[in-house]
């Protein structure tokens, strides 16, 4: 394991401080804790607070700031934040209008943010909560832990980050936020694995002529392994996937991320993008926005994923709202 | 056992996590995202730091175990681990001398809080795939009126073949579930975790 | 070698291709030329072409756009474009108030582009040129080729894109270009080599203790091997090195760019400027702006490089205008 | 040698350069950015898909090679080569036939080129360092009165020792000079491909 760090225990704290130092304008962090919240508090509007296990930069900080979201919370590598963190997140963000918890759908990180809205709940600050689920790698059932959230999660926060700038109340960005969850699927691969650093070891081997279908943003295997294949026939499948889950067709119009893993350089992902609008274009549907970069990482993981948001006029609209954020600015 | 021979057995159990960091994190790497050792390490390296501040008082010592886990782990096992304890420690509030009829209520209201907590059951490939196997042999061989040195060898055995169980059967719960198939083969973290924690119990009482 | 892409012969096509098709608001290809120039050409100011060999995305043509560059010339991995393809950028960005040449210090890089700008000479486009020489890896002498161009090239492009935008003429453009120039220091250290699709594998090995320091950004090796550092003393060994270079002290404002290599995770880099900032702080060097993030990338290749632009109040000010380009926005 | 000839030369030329293109790009990623083989190749790839529509003129020939590599190599190597063959093909303009004597202007009309566009002398470790031997061994063998192919032999022999005393130095020109020291023990990608050519007129000839 070659990365550049100092000690495996502290990297989520150096580079969170790191942040702190490079965008001092945008975002602070909370002594003590490893939560970045907006530079400049904004009062009067509903506050968005989301996090998950770290490894993913830029998120969730980098999302911190003007159009997304208030506070974000870093847990341990690819570990869901403790209850107590993401308490102190939702504290220093409630500005009286309540706050939206945008969470993804993993059994760790639903059960700590959910014991954080008891406890918020507990000091009298209005929560609520939404469920990011777009991986459509894994089948939805009711018997099993459901879908993953995944890259998909950027599209609901700048959508539910937008409509909270507006000035809306609580239950309507929820809404718009359900909405966004609701349209929205994602669907990846990886060419290689990655190495938490305290773990000192790739999560998984591959050989040189394969990859793996369907992995969520963990470092974990994936669905299953596959020969490798040429980067049309990638999109080909990911689409396959996607469209298999939310049919759309002529006169559709969408959001497309072409999200990298982080270690995968983002000429491949335009490459990649490439086909996605071809095969959008033979499909007549209309691609509004494209978003192509690492947004939702797993360290120096290669791969990549296709993110696409089926929009209806009001999505849209948010989507185009202003965002100043490290991670995206619009 | 009072809370002060608890704190002991509080310190082995931490120390047996630390011993299997690297073996739980292997495990969690294969149908996991491997963290399950770091994570556990962390929280009873916090715990151990804690033991000496803690009432000498079983209940309560469990209780802040499990309050340390909740604040220190993370993950899904975090939360669970957590409630485990805090409900087994609320089982016998109050009581100064813990036996077996309260180690039988405790593990009972800990496999409850773990159950409706993560929405699991056993079969599902997780923790409590060792922990009710468990359970249920512990109640049995003392209902038999045996020894509670040897139902914990028995209780400790039925983890073992909880265990065992796991590498057989698909993951519905947990982060194992999204392998689908690929996770047959291979035991579960959580259920490992715990049967390490069983077998200090077993080694401190023999 | 796995990579995200179809042949590899195609690569710089269809990653240009990609980028028009993602972002077609910002940039356009010239149909037939691996050049990507505004989308909406402004009339009555200095156009600025920069490129070089693909390879190091997003530059260079992630810096096409208001406030950066006219026109960006993408030639094949790692190798300079040849001087059809950068007079057809010349003549394509041409607004006619003249051309400022924007190249990075290599041989081929400068002898392609100066040919080229012979050809626009000849057709009467007014042209002038400034050559980046950034990296201090290499000692700079009369009796060799110089310095490289390196991630400060980015700064250039900020510098002069923002003069030109204010409408100063090519001369004016060209004196901030060359004052960025004189006051950008450049050193990075790889942890990995890369691969060039057409060579198939990777320019380098690298022992699992060992890194490259002293790289450049064509996949080449650095000056030297080093063991492996924590990243604060890596930090302090790249800034060594730039100070060694460029005394600063005391009361000196700066900008500073942490740089990625294409396949180091963010969060490393972060962790790399907590320890910047701190040196900073020490020196009493106020640190006016941060950028971290992939700005001048090899590839995959792992690492990251360190830049420091030394500023004065006008290029505080060019600095701070506002950029709306693929790479970078302010 | 005439036009029609001389475009026979250049097709193996192109072949030759294909053979190599490998084995030049491994030399240019030792010490350099591991392209040179992919450039040299993507070029005379070019060059010989024009043959067939290039004038059956030698110093038209040379002059559309050199401005097809200009226009695809790219790197360091196209302007230089591009430029080597357009100044060789500028220095025969109006003869029909090509000999010994001819080869010598050509020759020396390149390497002016090269040395003039690259500002580069010998001993820097680059192309200059085979092409300059081998053109001084051409002359004096030719000067000697030896036959034309017997010179070709000795120049391509001057080239391979100016190929093998690029190892022995430290580049100050080209990529290679990023190097310093690291650049002693490896031969020269440009150099090597200046001898790969020479090779195939010699065989040419012989
Ligand atoms: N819903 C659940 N109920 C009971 N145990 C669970 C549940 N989900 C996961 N687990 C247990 O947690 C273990 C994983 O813990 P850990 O790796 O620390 O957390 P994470 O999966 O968030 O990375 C699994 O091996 C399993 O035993
Ligand atoms: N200034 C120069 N004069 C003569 N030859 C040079 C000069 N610079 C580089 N070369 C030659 O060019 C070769 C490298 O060509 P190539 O790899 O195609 O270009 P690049 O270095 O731009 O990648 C070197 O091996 C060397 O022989
Ligand atoms: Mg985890
Ligand atoms: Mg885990
Ligand atoms: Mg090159
Ligand atoms: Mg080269």
């Amino acid at each position: 394991m070659k990365k550049l760090i100092n000690k495996p225990e502290n990297v989520e704290v150096e580079m969170l401080e790191g942040m702190e130092m490079a965008h001092g304008d945008l975002l602070r962090k909370l002594e003590g804790f490893n939560v970045l919240v907006r530079a400049n508090k904004k009062q009067g509007k509903v506050a968005l607070v989301s996090g998950g296990g770290s490894g993913h930069e830029p998120a969730h900080g980098g999302y911190v700031g003007t159009g997304m979201l208030d506070g974000a919370v870093a847990g341990a590598m690819f570990t869901s934040p403790t209850p107590d963190q993401v308490f102190e997140a939702v504290k220093a963000v409630d500005a009286g209008k309540g706050v939206l918890l945008v969470i993804k759908n993993y059994t760790g990180d639903v059960l700590n943010f959910e014991m954080a809205a008891d406890m918020a709940e507990m000091e009298g600050i209005k929560v609520d909560k939404v469920i990011v689920n777009d991986d459509v790698a894994v089948m939805n059932s009711l018997y099993t832990t459901g879908r993953r959230g995944v890259a998909g999660t950027v599209f609901v926060h700048k959508v539910a980050g937008a409509m909270a700038e507006r000035g809306a109340e609580l239950d309507e960005v929820k809404r718009v936020a359900e909405k966004a969850i609701a349209n929205v699927r994602t669907m990846g691969v990886a060419l290689s694995a990655c190495t938490v650093p305290a773990a000192g070891k790739p999560g998984f081997a591959l050989e040189e002529d394969e990859m793996e279908v369907g992995l969520g943003i963990h470092g974990e295997p994936g669905t299953h392994k596959s020969k490798m294949l040429p980067a049309d026939e990638i999109v080909d499948l990911l689409l396959g996937k996607i469209f298999e889950d939310m049919p759309m067709g002529n006169g559709d119009k969408v959001a497309v991320m072409v999200n990298g893993c982080g270690g995968t350089p983002v000429s491949e992902l335009y490459i990649l993008n490439r086909r996605v609008a071809q095969v959008m274009a033979e499909k007549g549907i209309e691609v509004k926005k494209t978003l192509v970069g690492d947004y939702m990482t797993s360290l120096e993981m290669q791969g990549g994923a296709v993110s696409v948001l089926k929009l209806d006029d009001e999505l849209e609209g948010l989507l185009n709202e202003p965002a100043d954020t490290v991670g995206l600015k619009i | 056992m009072d809370g002060q021979v608890f704190k002991k057995l509080l310190e082995e159990i931490a120390e047996k996590i630390k011993e299997n960091r690297q073996f739980l994190t292997d495990l969690d790497q294969v149908i996991g995202d491997g963290d399950h050792g770091i994570n556990m390490d962390r929280g009873f390296s916090k715990v151990l730091e804690k033991i000496p501040s803690m009432p000498d008082d079983v209940s309560m010592c469990m209780k802040q175990t499990g309050m340390t886990l909740v604040s220190t782990v993370g993950g899904a096992a975090g939360p669970l681990y957590g409630t485990a304890f805090m409900k087994a420690g609320d089982a016998i509030k109050g009581k100064e001398e813990v036996g077996v009829g309260e180690a039988i209520l405790m593990m009972d209201a800990a496999i409850q809080g773990v159950m409706k907590l993560g929405k699991a059951t056993t079969g599902e490939k997780t923790m409590l795939d060792s922990l009710v196997p468990a359970y249920e042999a512990l109640k049995e061989c003392l209902e038999a009126g045996k020894e509670a040195k040897v139902c914990f060898v028995e209780a400790v055995e039925a983890a073992e073949a909880g265990v065992e169980y796991t590498k057989t059967i698909i993951a519905t719960k947990g982060r194992a579930s999204y392998l689908g198939e690929r996770s047959i083969g291979h035991q579960d973290p959580g259920a490992t975790s715990s049967l390490v924690i069983l077998t200090v119990i077993r080694d401190f009482l023999a």
